[in-house]
């Protein structure tokens, strides 16, 4: 079934100078030079609204915009819901989608407001005090223990020191490009905090960023091998992502080509599918055998992260994790991106990331066992104040992934899953690659978290807190607004007023 | 209906004075008392209160619980429950100058009591835990009863009030100590509940505080995970804990503590050398949340010294005087000057930088 | 302190300047011009004449050019002698100057041709110098016939310049065809259709015979009247002074790669000599602008006492008429083979002999010919370069990554 | 000096670089007025190798340059190091179009001879190739002297 095109592209004829950026940056093929006719022409049906051409146009001559030919208006069924439909009658197929869900459902961080101080105590000024936002993840000891002479005996369990509590989440070589890895790796060595290798594996030119790295072990155990364990800072036991809990990924054929697949270990352009559950492990105990075995491999020097899907009982679930041997806890909410996931997974299983680090945060103190975990909050963290409101509700860090991405040029297009993205991130054409190099990818994503670095250290200054661990858990940071007593309950804070 | 203290979190500003003899000399309260007249206006009549070291020798070896009791009924319940655990050594009126100044006075009672060593088998801990766990319990069952004071050879007083009053009500030229903390208080939202008056005690550790910490809530939900419950909601409240958990059940010392609760910025940390730079590093690292924020001035009374400790961004005033044997802190200079007009040395301590004070060995 | 004369005061003259000051400062320069102007470049008479540029504007370098090298400028003087034995040069007016190292730039001089009753023209005009070009346009008239003797450069950029001055415009020439000295028939045909296209008419294979005053008799029979004569038939390079000092020569003075003539301490340089065509590999006179400077400026570092050479000299000639450029460089050798493109408006003449291109011819078609130049000149095998893609159009990409990263990633 | 040098590896081919020289050139303040409905002359060239690789190719202000030295009308000029050509003084002959090994010296499109100069004369004031490389394909930097 034809459908009239989402997005329409909006030429002014009166701007363009034929300069033809625009048809040689689309990999959709959209737009095209007419020799004839002296215009721009365009198949707006391949339009995916990546942007990539509007940026480009030198002389702003160009918009897309969303087309209003719509169905009938039906508030039950939507235009979207009805050409899935179409779609899916069509094609027998499941329907795919990329990057989080985009669904208008509740974001808590929206609703949340953070203190200030006014009189009673003094806000310090970022400019003139120190203000300190390095943390430690990893196990603390419960008691501390003395040597013979008294002195304090200062041997820690494995921790990961970051600069600032952010880190960049998983994203594997083959979702996303070299350069994007290098960007990542680059900037995260820069900045001093980890980027995460994704069930990709790592390529050789990047165990030079091994300080700096998580490496992944998901359940297709893609690129993973002893010198690969070693090579990084952690190791992270990926049992679920927040866009897709519950089931495994899939790494088209199309992408698994050269370095991809010779890193991943798979034979070139087969599919690289990994199983929902990790074949050894299908209950707590079998996950606490892995995480010791990982542990054993590395000699006890790696502290170990578990990344689990918030789904309804993640109090639970992260209870179980605390006491399995684990160092660190991340939780990936139902907001979080993907390479590619099932739409109807993507947009309805899994639970808000706020509900879940607060629920998570409570039980493990309620236990006395917070101290044997570190939490990490990932999937959807959008800005400055949201990593705020993370810590303050029990965080230790946040992973961010889709704003590293837009930081080195995504535009949301969720198009993902076609291998053909035009900003050269979630792609392995090596022509389309090449549309992003490092120098500026890292340095972009450096001034990124520069720039939020900043802006916590204000948002901490105003609040009259000098160091990033006396906001961890301090709830009474933040005030709720339009929430409901439950939803107050949940994310253990009060109403705005109260 | 206006909250009281534990139903709301209420921050306060406030004064704090201290004296101490190294020689472990006893003085009555008449001093401290006036040290708190100056710095009238640091107070708005809503809390005052003192600590006092060595004023119990001959029930040294009992706990000195000073109680307030809201009834009758709610004593005898109490008393009840001490009895569970403790032999009851003595059981007496604390006694107070009527004055027009201080209203609506509890039933204030001061209890010697001896923990059951059969209590101590049967529950596997120490005398020092069961006192905490007992009056812990008492206190957050807010049934009309409310253990003030809870070490041995020591004591607090405190009322609603201003402090010089309170300290006349309380007859603290009676007493005799080696060490006396004072507090005045300027809560911001409070209808005065003499529970909610510093010092904030614990065993033999007493809190004076000035500021309005902005950790709160990261230390509060922390120390609750080790028994603690911050009923009153007050920084001097969560302080105290903290101290007592680090002092007590960590072990730590008087430094290590402050290298925690004021931790040195990490740019200090690196400057280290070798075994100071993995201390402190290994202290912030295991025990980041107790690190206090904001501003504040606290000094800790314990069994033989006292601790004072300002913020690591010194947000609030303090001083510290000595002449002699004396030490003496104050939020002023002022009160210094009042309960040692001819010192000469007096200075203000860096912000982070605990000023130690130890009676010598066997003088109290 | 060394001496240097120069003789000529042409654009080798201030390559050879140049050149010395490169290297010595302080060394006394002293340069004997003939004309009275500051240094120019002769072949913008033309475009003085088409009012492209201006005296003022003509000038090759700024009038502090002679002060900021410290030049001694003598004008309106020529050269009589050079002694050789002596070191010295004697001038048309007696005087005498010593040199420690001398260079002739004398350039080159009209050649006419015996031509019965030229005497009896009155209006006739050479086409070399300013002082012929402010001659040529005190007489021209808008109704002015103009007759051109040389569809060579000379006579072609001068008809370009008299174009729109004059009524009409005549051009002759003994040969068959249009600049013969640079084109084949098929380019010279193009350029010659051009030409007509703008108005100039042209009367090929035939030669004026005999003139009695305004009026010419070709060789063909044809009959031309006119009312101005320029005679552009060619130059001959200006040797004398060298040769009868004793140096070596043929149609010009003989010089090395370094310059050098065959006496010591005597160089020459620019239109007056004649030297190594790396592209034929053979000896000729090549008056062009760019080798001139470049002669001098090798003349005068070597005189110097510095070391330079220049020797990828090759013929190349970069002219233009009413809009339609040609490019032509190097040589045809025999045997040579010839890659071709042409329409209406451009050809592309592109000769290659033994793996390396030898020259070029290209009409309508300029974009990035010096790429074509440098292969000529470096002589590089064509079999090192992606030849199937260069001769269609000039550009880095053929030439190999090696060449392109020297070029592209680091300071030539 | 500062030179304008390619990274290829990054080059995309969108030959905005193009552009971007023709309009900041053009002395005009708006790029649509600048280079709507004409043909550009631009002076930096953006070639593709035989294996697609794309990069820019502009003056390299040699240090022995053939152009000044090749300049019928004295019109083109080396100073601190950078090659500009007086438009005043260039008569268009082109000789210095026949020279330059590198096919940097383009016409302007109205008969005389342009190149490269570092965007020094135009009211950009830094090269804009490099301004608007969306890339980071053309810098503008110190890499040394040629020995």
């Amino acid at each position: 079934m034809n459908f009239y095109p989402e997005f329409e592209v909006v030429r002014s004829d009166s701007r363009c100078i034929r300069c033809r950026v625009c048809e040689r940056q689309c990999a959709n093929e959209v737009h095209w030079y007419d020799a004839d006719g002296k215009v721009m022409l365009s198949d707006e049906s391949k339009c995916v609204n990546c942007q990539r051409c509007v940026t480009l146009c030198p002389t702003r001559a160009l918009k897309i915009v969303k087309s209003d030919c719509r169905l009938r208006e039906n508030a039950n069924y939507s235009d979207q819901t009805i050409k899935e439909i179409y779609r899916q009658a069509e094609t027998g197929g499941v329907l795919l989608s990329s990057m989080g869900n985009p669904n208008p459902l509740p974001v808590y961080w929206d609703r949340i407001l953070i203190n200030a101080s006014q009189v009673t105590n003094p806000p310090i000024d970022p400019l003139r005090e120190p203000m300190e936002t390095r943390v430690s993840l990893g196990k603390k000891p419960d008691h501390i223990t003395r040597n013979p002479d008294g002195s304090i005996d200062t041997k820690l369990p494995p921790q990961l020191t970051l600069s600032m509590p952010v880190m960049f989440s998983a994203m594997s070589y083959g979702s996303i490009s070299y350069n994007a890895h290098a960007s990542l790796a680059r900037a995260a060595s820069a900045l001093g905090i980890y980027y995460n290798t994704g069930e990709g594996g790592l390529h050789e030119d990047f165990y030079q960023y091994g300080k700096n790295t998580i490496v992944q072990v998901a359940s297709g155990r893609f690129g993973v091998h002893k010198d690969y364990l070693e090579a990084g800072a952690a190791i992270e036991i990926k049992m679920g992502q927040g866009a897709k809990p519950g089931i495994g990924g899939h790494l088209p054929g199309t992408k698994a080509v050269g370095d991809v697949s010779k890193t991943r270990m798979i034979p070139e352009g087969s599919d690289a599918i990994s199983p929902a559950p990790h074949h050894d492990i299908y209950s707590i105990e079998d996950l606490r055998q892995l995480v010791y075995s990982l542990k054993e491999a590395t000699e006890y020097r790696l502290p170990v992260i578990v990344k689990v899907a918030a789904v309804h009982n993640i109090a639970a679930i992260a209870s179980g994790i605390a006491r399995s041997g684990a160092d660190i806890i991340a939780i990936d909410g139902f907001r979080g991106g993907t390479g590619a996931a099932p739409t109807r997974i993507r947009d309805n299983v899994g639970i808000p990331i706020e509900l879940a680090l607060a629920a998570v945060d409570k039980r493990l103190r309620d236990e006395g066992i917070r101290n044997n975990v570190s939490i990490i909050c990932g999937g959807s963290v959008r800005s400055a104040a949201d990593v705020v409101k993370a810590i303050a509700l029990g965080a230790d860090a946040c992973y961010i992934a889709t704003a590293a991405c837009l930081a080195m040029g995504c535009h949301l297009c969720r198009s993902c899953h076609t291998g053909k993205c035009n900003w050269g991130i979630a792609t392995q054409r090596p022509d389309l690659v090449k549309r992003l190099n490092p120098d500026i990818g890292s340095q972009r994503l450096i001034n990124l978290m520069d720039a939020w670095r900043h802006e916590i250290k204000e948002l901490m200054g105003g609040m009259g807190i000098n160091s990033i661990e006396a906001l961890r858990g301090n709830r009474l940071m933040l005030r709720g607004v339009g929430l409901t007593e439950k939803e107050l309950q949940i994310l253990g804070i009060s109403h705005a007023g109260e | 209906m206006i909250p009281l203290e534990g139903q709301v979190r209420i921050p306060s500003g406030c004064a704090v004075s201290a004296m101490i003899s190294r020689d472990g000399r006893r003085m009555n309260g008449e001093r401290i008392i006036e040290s708190m007249v100056p710095m009238h206006d640091r107070s708005n009549g809503l809390g005052g209160g003192f600590a006092a070291y060595g004023i119990y020798p001959e029930y040294r070896d009992f706990y000195a619980l000073h109680i307030f009791f809201s009834s009758r009924s709610a004593q005898s319940a109490c008393m009840t429950l001490l009895k569970e655990y403790f032999e009851i050594v003595q059981d007496e009126h604390i006694k107070v100058r009527k004055m027009p100044q201080i209203t609506d006075e509890p039933i204030i009672r001061r209890v010697f009591v001896s923990p059951m060593q059969s209590v101590l088998r049967h529950l596997q801990i120490d005398e020092k835990e069961l006192v905490v766990r007992v009056v812990n319990r008492i206190n957050a069952q807010s049934d009309g009863s409310y253990v003030f004071s809870c070490g041995k050879n020591m004591g607090a007083f405190k009322a609603v009030g201003f402090p010089e009053d309170v300290g006349r009500y309380y007859r603290l030229e009676e007493y005799d100590a080696y060490c006396w903390t004072a507090h005045g208080r300027y809560p911001t939202n409070t209808p005065g509940w003499w529970g909610g008056a510093h010092p904030f005690c614990m065993l033999d550790y007493s809190i004076v505080h000035n500021g309005e910490i902005s950790s709160y809530d990261a230390n509060r939900r922390f120390i609750e995970m080790y028994g603690y419950k911050c009923t009153l909601q007050t920084d001097t409240e969560v302080i105290t804990y903290i101290a007592d958990y680090l002092l007590r059940r960590q072990g730590l010392t008087l430094d290590e503590m402050a290298a925690v609760i004021a931790a040195p910025f990490w740019s200090t940390i690196e400057g280290k050398s070798g075994a100071d730079r993995e201390k402190y590093t290994y202290l912030r690292t295991v025990f980041p949340s107790l690190l206090v924020t904001g501003p504040f001035s606290i000094i800790l009374g314990f069994d033989g010294g006292l601790m004072a400790l300002n913020d690591r961004l010194k947000l609030r005033s303090m001083v510290v005087g000595e002449q002699d044997d004396m030490v003496y802190i104050a939020s002023e200079e002022a009160a210094i000057r009042v309960m040692a007009p001819e010192i000469k040395n007096i200075w203000s301590p860096a912000g982070g930088e605990p000023v130690i004070v130890r009676v010598k060995e066997g003088a109290f | 302190m060394k001496r240097y004369i120069i003789i000529g005061n042409g654009v080798a003259a201030a390559g050879c300047i140049e050149g010395i000051r490169s290297v010595d400062a302080e060394g006394s320069i002293t340069v004997i011009s003939a004309e009275n102007h500051p240094v120019y470049c002769r072949p913008l008479i033309s475009y003085y004449l088409e009012q492209k540029t201006d005296l003022k504007r003509m000038q090759y370098r700024a009038d502090s050019f002679y002060a900021d090298h410290h030049v001694n400028l003598v004008c309106g003087r020529s050269a009589a002698e050079i002694r050789a034995e002596e070191k010295e040069i004697v001038l048309d007016n007696g005087d005498s100057f010593s040199y420690d190292a001398l260079c002739c730039c004398t350039g080159s001089s009209p050649f006419v041709p015996p031509m019965t009753g030229l005497d009896t023209v009155e209006n006739k005009f050479s086409f070399m110098t300013i002082d012929d070009t402010l001659a040529l346009e005190q007489v021209i008239t808008p109704d002015s016939r103009v007759l051109i003797i040389g569809a060579g450069l000379i006579g072609l950029k001068c008809a370009e310049g008299l174009h729109g001055r004059v009524k009409s415009i005549t051009v002759c020439d003994l040969a068959p065809r249009v600049l013969s000295s640079i084109l084949d028939d098929k380019c010279a045909a193009m350029m010659q259709k051009h030409l007509e296209a703008n108005g100039i008419s042209f009367l090929l294979g035939t030669s004026a015979k005999e003139f009695s005053g305004n009026h010419a008799v070709m060789q063909n029979g044809a009959e031309v009247d006119f009312d101005v004569l320029v005679l552009a038939v060619g130059v001959r390079a200006n040797t004398a002074l060298v040769k009868n000092a004793g140096g070596a020569g043929g149609r010009g003075i003989a010089v090395s790669d370094a310059c050098e003539t065959s006496l010591p301490d005597i160089y020459a340089a620019g239109d007056c000599t004649e030297y190594h065509d790396i592209s034929s590999d053979t000896v000729k006179v090549m008056a062009l602008m760019p080798n001139a400077y470049m002669q001098g400026h090798t003349a005068g570092v070597n005189m110097a006492g510095g070391s330079a050479v220049f020797d990828n000299a090759i013929p190349m000639n970069s002219i233009g008429f009413f809009g339609l450029h040609c490019h032509t460089a190097g040589s045809q050798p025999e045997g040579c083979e010839m890659y071709e493109e042409a329409d209406e408006q451009h050809i592309k003449r592109l000769f290659i002999k033994d793996d390396r291109l030898t020259g070029f011819m290209l009409i309508g078609q300029m974009h990035r010919t010096g790429i074509y130049t440098a292969l000529i000149r470096s002589q590089t095998p064509l079999s090192s370069v992606d030849f199937a893609r260069l001769k269609i159009e000039p550009q880095l990409a053929a030439m190999g990554r090696a060449y392109r990263d020297k070029v592209l990633k680091g300071a030539v | 000096m500062k030179r304008i040098y390619v990274r290829e590896e990054w080059c995309l081919g969108c030959h905005l670089c193009e552009y971007n020289c023709a309009f900041a050139n053009s002395g005009m303040t708006d790029m649509v007025k600048a280079l709507r409905g004409k043909t550009i002359y631009p002076r930096i060239q953006v070639e593709t190798d035989e294996n697609g690789v794309t990069y820019a190719v502009s003056c390299r202000h040699c240090k022995d340059p053939v152009c000044v030295k090749s300049c019928i009308a004295g019109a083109i000029s080396q100073k601190d190091g950078v090659i500009e050509i007086n438009h005043d003084k260039c008569v268009g002959c082109l000789t210095c179009v026949l020279v330059c090994p590198y096919g940097a010296v383009v016409e302007d499109g109205s008969g005389v001879a342009q190149k490269c100069e570092l965007c020094m004369k135009n009211a950009c004031g830094a090269p804009a190739c490099v301004k608007g490389c969306p890339n980071g394909a053309i810098v503008y930097e110190e890499r040394g002297e040629r020995e």
